[in-house]
């Protein structure tokens, strides 16, 4: 009787599982896609994967909104040739895997046109390895990560970076630090994983030396005993000068337990750990700040002469109202112009080739609130290739130091360092890219 | 037919009709349907490695994902440094995660239930930061695990996802079949006895630690196959591939299925393939927000897990199956 | 020198923290055998409730008496609604592991609803004492005012458990009702209001452990607040090391840890905190697989 | 003050273990209930106690329904109840398990009284009072039952095979003391034995149990003379 009955269980599972598959009964599609794919007369539709909760969430969970923003505004003045823009968000909660999921669901269930700021290191490498955007021909634009490698168009034919490389950023830190603080004890905190070992490669390079180092797994400084061990090491050390490369909470748990140990050095922030929000927001009072230094490829958010901060601004007040603006809506609003002002440089016949090779051929002259030029080519995916370097006030506002943005720009390779002579094109005509 | 099932040529015939029943069903969907299918396949390959720890030999573990990081690790070094034929690399992820259980078995089969559950969630939190100490495991952001084109003979037009849905439904068929037949021999009686009773098991001459090692060996080579499936299946291994939360979804869905029974293992397995869709569709309904449609998900796992743990403890399946039992013993009386 | 004080240190007062997690455990444990996952999620919950009393009263201190009680009501609600209609249904091969999953499946909806209605809004808790730390001939220590308040509290419940637990009638009847329900029920102890005793007194330690360690840390709150998730892995793994049984067991189970971890951070490397942590639980459940505190005892099943 | 049970059945899924049991125990009387293993002895006596579910029947003592009542209920209207196989909680202290008998009690000095003279019945438990329950002998263990029991001030006692598993000197000794405390109480015992000869050589009545049914019942004396009963659970 059982006998029986098992059986019956065994072909319910197998009918269970065909079902499941069949739930869709179209037939077996073509690989090859067609390039209209997310586009019509009308609209466009596209897709970003991001840590929407999580650990690493805080912060960069205001991008989508800033893009939407942006997007919302360009489709009320029209779109971009008669055509608006959409945004399908998925929450990859940081996990590569997850990217991986979400993107399959992108190009196969809401059928994107392109991707869009991805964000993360591992989980864009994850997506590219498998579902392979590049042979499917998809633009993977202006992802959301530091890592050099992402520029290489001969690996990632249709990945576009759009932020320097972590290499440069150490490069241009080595530079700055050797320039301000000579004959000083100087330590690393940084965390010990592919960004932070990016960085010490960068550094090498740089020719700068730390006196002491102190390498971190990441996520540890959620534990109680870590960040008070980090002060006492570099209150042991006499470090005068504290370069952070590590996220956000790093930084906030950094801050904090020097605080609580009266330890004040110079810090220097690395731009991913430099967001004054995402720190605020995990509990670093804003008085910590003064003093603190960074560094930034945008202008300062609070900077209400900037033509772009000016037009962003309204557009948040508008368009995504309750939300602060701050670091990530910059950054979010200026990726979503970027794309908009891809899209225009792509023509009325909008193809996916198309769009990639706009970029390439025209990326260089991209109008766009980066204080250092793009340096996309025929053969590189380079994004922006410099920072300037600000000091935050007693109210956790960054601003550049002397008042005016020097920009310092380099490669990802052995290239020197040099003062940018680099002048910013004029905003187009009401923030609204065209050619 | 049933009595066909319970002989081993039975069940084999049985599970070649199934695969033939699966390929079919795999060339007459979507792309998007045959990726879920092949996560289907890896799913159920997990839950059933943790069926067979909790249901058969009643240890609990929380922390599977540690060994299917194992499983996945071993697969893509053997890939990646001698470039081994795909399948020779399942058969090492099999092996290694197996050989890692032997040892943890042998610690775990002399701790008692919160003990071992505490043991293997600190070492499903512990094991993955090893990766960051050793450059040649990649670090944070892991190592790509490439399985290869499906072969020329396939045709020019057989996706890479097909193709992986193809090995993943193998996998799991061989592994479902290997399994079936394994809780049926001596050693799932005696795996069964000693959960039953361990000291009237040990009465009747059963080494219970024997027993129980040799289960857990079993379930984390069956779990280091399930790893190197999912690394197939994101291309990657990295420690984030093996979070906490996969562990516990493993759990989850082996509760779903009914620990005690490997024929439901497909109801855990669609369960949790299916939850991210039907959350979408319910977060869609209540307009989208955010912390809804990011919050959902987990949300609604853990009710069912809930649920089902209340309600129908043994799972569906016994449940139904008890139901039965019961119904013929009171006719019969 | 300076080094090594501040190790011992920040051994110490992170160790308590852990502690306080790990009193929570025990307390469940002893009083229904049963390893609460879902504490962590119960003390996120709790901090959280003590923050909006933050937001009422302007009071660090009314909003940890508050915490404290409904951290405790949830959680006997928890025992109540929960764990007792699964010890009432205790059949099955899966009678002894449906326990620890539904403590799980809590954990999991206590996360996703706090997610829900709390995520993305920002949460702070100030330190209602100063969190610098004394100075003594220029060199200012690890060690707060805050810390203090911390050791003490540590201390102070676990004396005052201790001395519930062995001394008083209930602490007897919570024994009792742990070690064997059935002989307890027949001998007159009221068995499931008493469990459910057990509950609430775990649930006002862990919002306890919540309300204390939030301002400690960076003070930050949100659903993901890492510490919790945390908190109860290195909670469990202080409870195990000692012995599960025992409070004092549990206090000295979380220091020992929180000192390992400190020195293995300090003067090893700092990549290695969950290893470590990891190894040490793993070692002393080779050697001494009943804890530091723990006794060997027949147990029935 | 009696012990009335009429038409009692209960069922173990679909095995009737006790199957319309009835029986009367008048107050200070000592009953013997005897029969083979499985004959359905200790459901009963769980049943009279609320640990195991009824199917049908009564059962009352003192105008109380003893089958719809916890068993924590029970113990505040008289009745104690002293599980199969030494039940004490090893892992508390002697003193620490007969105090747990009178927890529900509020007056201390009175439960104090009463610890001072079941340390006078048995000497052994005041001797060991401060030592785990884990460390007594089996004998010892049963008297620290029967100690914990009494510790409820009961009218009426329930003893589940309290011999089992103990040396025949140390079964005389634990049987004698039994009959005692009956006498000297004014208890009603309800004594649940295999080892039939010994528990009716004390009780006042016997009831032998048979395949869930009363097979027979009437004075302990005229049970031991009845060839039959002899024949079948004497053994002799």
């Amino acid at each position: 009787m059982i006998g029986t009955y098992r059986r019956k269980l065994l072909v319910a599972s197998a009918v269970l599982a065909t079902g499941s598959l069949a739930l869709t009964a179209i037939p077996a599609q073509a690989f090859s896609v067609r390039n209209e794919i997310g586009v019509t007369s009308t609209s466009i539709k596209l897709g970003i994967t991001l840590p929407m909760t999580g650990a690493a969430s805080p912060g960069y969970n205001k991008i989508p909104g800033a893009m939407k923003a942006y997007f919302d505004y360009v489709n009320a003045s029209g779109g971009v040739n008669g055509r608006k823009i959409s945004l399908v968000v998925k929450d990859d909660a940081y996990t590569p895997t997850a990217s991986v999921q979400a993107t399959n669901e992108l190009i196969l269930k809401d059928k994107v046109f392109a991707v869009v700021g991805a964000l993360g290191t591992a989980n864009n490498k994850a997506v590219a390895a498998l579902v392979n955007p590049g042979r499917r021909g998809i633009p993977d634009l202006f992802v959301n990560t530091g890592f050099s490698g992402f520029a290489v168009k001969k690996s990632y034919p249709t990945t576009f970076s759009l932020f320097p490389s972590y290499v440069m950023e150490a490069k241009i830190l080595s530079m700055y630090i050797k320039d301000k603080f000579p004959g000083k004890k100087l330590a690393l905190l940084y965390q010990a994983d592919d960004f932070g070992r990016d960085a010490l490669a960068g550094f090498k390079t740089g020719g700068l030396t730390f006196d002491t180092y102190i390498p971190y797994a990441p996520l540890s400084q959620a534990t109680p005993t870590v960040p008070p061990t980090w002060i006492s090491k570099l209150q042991a050390a006499g470090s005068e000068v504290v370069v952070l490369f590590g996220v956000s909470s790093a930084t906030a748990a950094a801050l904090g337990a020097a605080y609580a140990k009266s330890y004040r050095p110079q810090w220097i922030l690395g731009s991913v750990g430099g967001d004054a929000t995402a720190i605020k927001l995990a509990g670093v009072p804003a008085p910590l700040f003064t003093g603190v230094q960074t560094a930034s490829f945008l202008p300062a958010p609070a900077d209400a002469t900037d033509e772009y901060v000016k037009l962003f601004q309204t557009i948040n007040t508008k368009y995504n109202p309750g939300v602060t603006f701050d670091n990530n809506i910059l950054a979010g609003m200026n990726t979503a112009f970027v794309t908009v002002q891809a899209i225009a440089a792509a023509g009325k016949n909008l193809t996916r080739k198309a769009l990639i090779a706009a970029i390439e051929t025209k990326g260089s002259t991209f109008a766009s609130a980066g204080l250092t030029p793009m340096a996309p080519t025929a053969t590189s995916h380079a994004g922006y290739n410099g920072y300037w370097f600000g000091t935050y006030d007693g109210t956790a506002t960054l601003k550049p130091n002397d008042g005016v943005y020097t920009v310092y720009t380099t490669d990802s390779g052995a290239g020197a360092v040099v003062k940018s002579t680099y002048k910013r094109p004029a905003m187009p005509a009401n923030g609204l890219p065209t050619n | 037919m049933h009595k066909l099932l319970h002989s081993n040529f039975g069940r084999f015939v049985f599970f070649i009709f199934l695969g033939f029943i699966i390929f079919l069903a795999g060339n007459r969907v979507d792309e998007l349907r045959v990726y879920q299918g092949a996560t289907l396949a890896m799913f159920v390959v997990a839950i059933s490695s943790i069926i067979l720890l909790t249901g058969y030999s009643g240890q609990v573990s929380l922390g599977h994902g540690a060994l299917l990081a194992i499983g996945g690790y071993s697969a893509v070094l053997a890939r990646n440094y001698w470039t081994l034929p795909i399948w020779v690399c399942f058969a090492i992820a099999v092996l290694v995660a197996a050989a890692a259980g032997a040892v943890l078995g042998t610690a775990a089969a002399r701790l008692s239930g919160p003990y071992l559950a505490g043991t293997t969630l600190a070492l499903a939190v512990g094991l993955p930061s090893i990766a960051n100490q050793f450059s040649f495991l990649g670090g944070e952001q892991g190592l790509l695990f490439d399985v290869g084109a499906p072969p020329i003979s396939l045709g020019a037009d057989f996706s890479p996802y097909k193709w992986y849905f193809w090995i993943a439904a193998s996998a799991a068929l061989i592994a479902l079949w290997w399994l079936q037949n394994i809780v049926r021999s001596r050693y799932g009686r005696t795996w069964r006895a000693v959960r039953g009773n361990e000291i009237a098991a040990q009465l009747a001459g059963i080494h219970s630690g024997k027993a129980k090692t040799l289960a857990f060996t079993v379930s984390s080579g069956v779990a280091g196959l399930a790893g190197a499936l999912l690394a197939m299946t994101i291309g990657t291994v990295s420690p984030s591939a093996f979070p906490l939360t996969l562990s516990f979804s493993l759990l989850t869905g082996a509760v779903l299925s009914g620990v005690t029974t490997l024929p439901g293992v497909m109801i855990g397995a669609v369960t949790l393939v299916a939850t991210p869709e039907i959350s979408h569709a319910i977060s869609n309904r209540l307009g989208n927000s955010e912390a809804v449609t990011t919050n959902l998900p987990g949300l609604l796992v853990s009710a069912l897990l809930i649920l089902v743990v209340m309600l129908v403890p043994n799972g569906p399946v016994e449940q139904m199956r008890s139901m039965r039992v019961r119904k013929n013993a009171s006719i019969s009386r | 020198m300076f080094t090594f004080i501040d190790t011992v240190i920040i051994g110490l007062t992170s160790g308590a923290v852990y502690s306080l997690m790990a009193i929570s455990l025990v307390l469940v444990w002893r009083s229904t055998r049963v390893i609460n996952f879902a504490q962590a999620g119960q003390a996120l919950l709790s901090t959280y409730i003590g923050y909006s009393f933050i937001g009422l009263f302007d009071s660090y201190w009314i909003a940890l008496f508050f915490a404290i009680v409904l951290g405790a009501g949830v959680s006997a609600l928890i025992e109540i609604l929960f764990m007792r209609t699964l010890f009432k249904r205790n059949t099955g091969p899966i009678a002894g592991v449906a326990p620890i999953i539904a403590t799980l499946g809590l954990l999991g909806l206590i996360h996703g609803l706090i997610g829900i209605f709390m995520g993305g809004k920002e949460a702070i808790i100030r330190p209602p004492v100063s969190n610098v730390g004394y100075t003594i001939s220029g060199h200012t220590l690890a060690l707060s005012p805050l810390k203090l308040v911390i050791v003490s509290a540590v201390l102070f419940l676990m004396i005052s458990l201790s001395f519930i637990f062995t001394k008083t009638n209930i602490g007897l009847a919570l024994r009792a009702s742990a070690y064997s329900p059935e002989i307890a029920r027949l001998a007159g102890v009221k068995v499931d209001a008493i469990r459910t005793l057990g509950w609430a007194l775990a649930g006002a330690a862990g919002a306890a452990a919540g309300m204390l360690q939030t301002p400690n840390g960076t003070g930050a709150l949100s659903p993901d607040s890492l510490e919790f998730s945390l908190l109860l892995v290195l909670g469990f793994i202080a409870a195990v090391i000692g012995g599960l049984e025992s409070l004092v067991g549990a206090v000295i189970g979380g220091l020992l840890l929180g000192l390992v971890l400190a020195f293995v951070i300090m003067y090893v490397s700092a990549t290695l905190p969950f290893m470590t942590a990891f190894l040490l639980l793993l070692g002393v459940l080779l050697v001494r697989p009943q804890g530091i505190m723990g006794r060997k005892v027949g147990r029935r099943a | 003050m009696t012990l009335i049970v009429s038409d009692l059945c209960v069922d173990h899924g679909a095995i009737r273990a006790v199957d319309h049991v009835s029986m009367k125990i008048e107050q200070g009387q000592l009953a013997a209930v005897i029969g083979a293993n499985g004959a359905g002895k200790t459901t009963l006596l769980r049943a009279l106690s609320g640990l195991t579910p009824t199917t049908s029947g009564t059962a009352s003592w003192q105008g109380h329904n003893l089958l719809h009542a916890k068993p924590e209920k029970l113990v505040r209207f008289g009745v104690s109840h002293v599980s199969e196989g030494k039940s004490v909680i090893p892992e508390l202290s002697v003193e620490e398990n007969l105090n747990l008998g009178a927890l529900w009690r509020r007056n201390a000095s009175e439960a104090k009284e009463t610890r001072q003279r079941i340390f006078e019945t048995f000497p052994r438990l005041e001797e060991r009072s401060t030592q785990l329950a884990d460390t007594l002998s089996g004998g010892e263990r049963q008297m620290l039952a029967i100690g914990r029991a009494l510790m409820a001030k009961p009218q009426l006692l329930l003893l589940d095979e309290p011999s089992l598993g103990l040396a025949p000197l140390v079964i005389a000794q634990i049987f004698q003391s039994i009959r005692d405390l009956t006498t000297r109480m004014g208890l009603t015992v309800v004594l649940v034995e295999q080892n039939a000869m010994s528990a009716l050589e004390i009780a006042d009545v016997g009831i032998v149990l048979n395949l869930g049914r009363v097979a027979a019942t009437n004075s302990a004396q005229s049970l031991i003379a009845d060839p039959q009963v002899r024949a079948a659970y004497l053994g002799y």
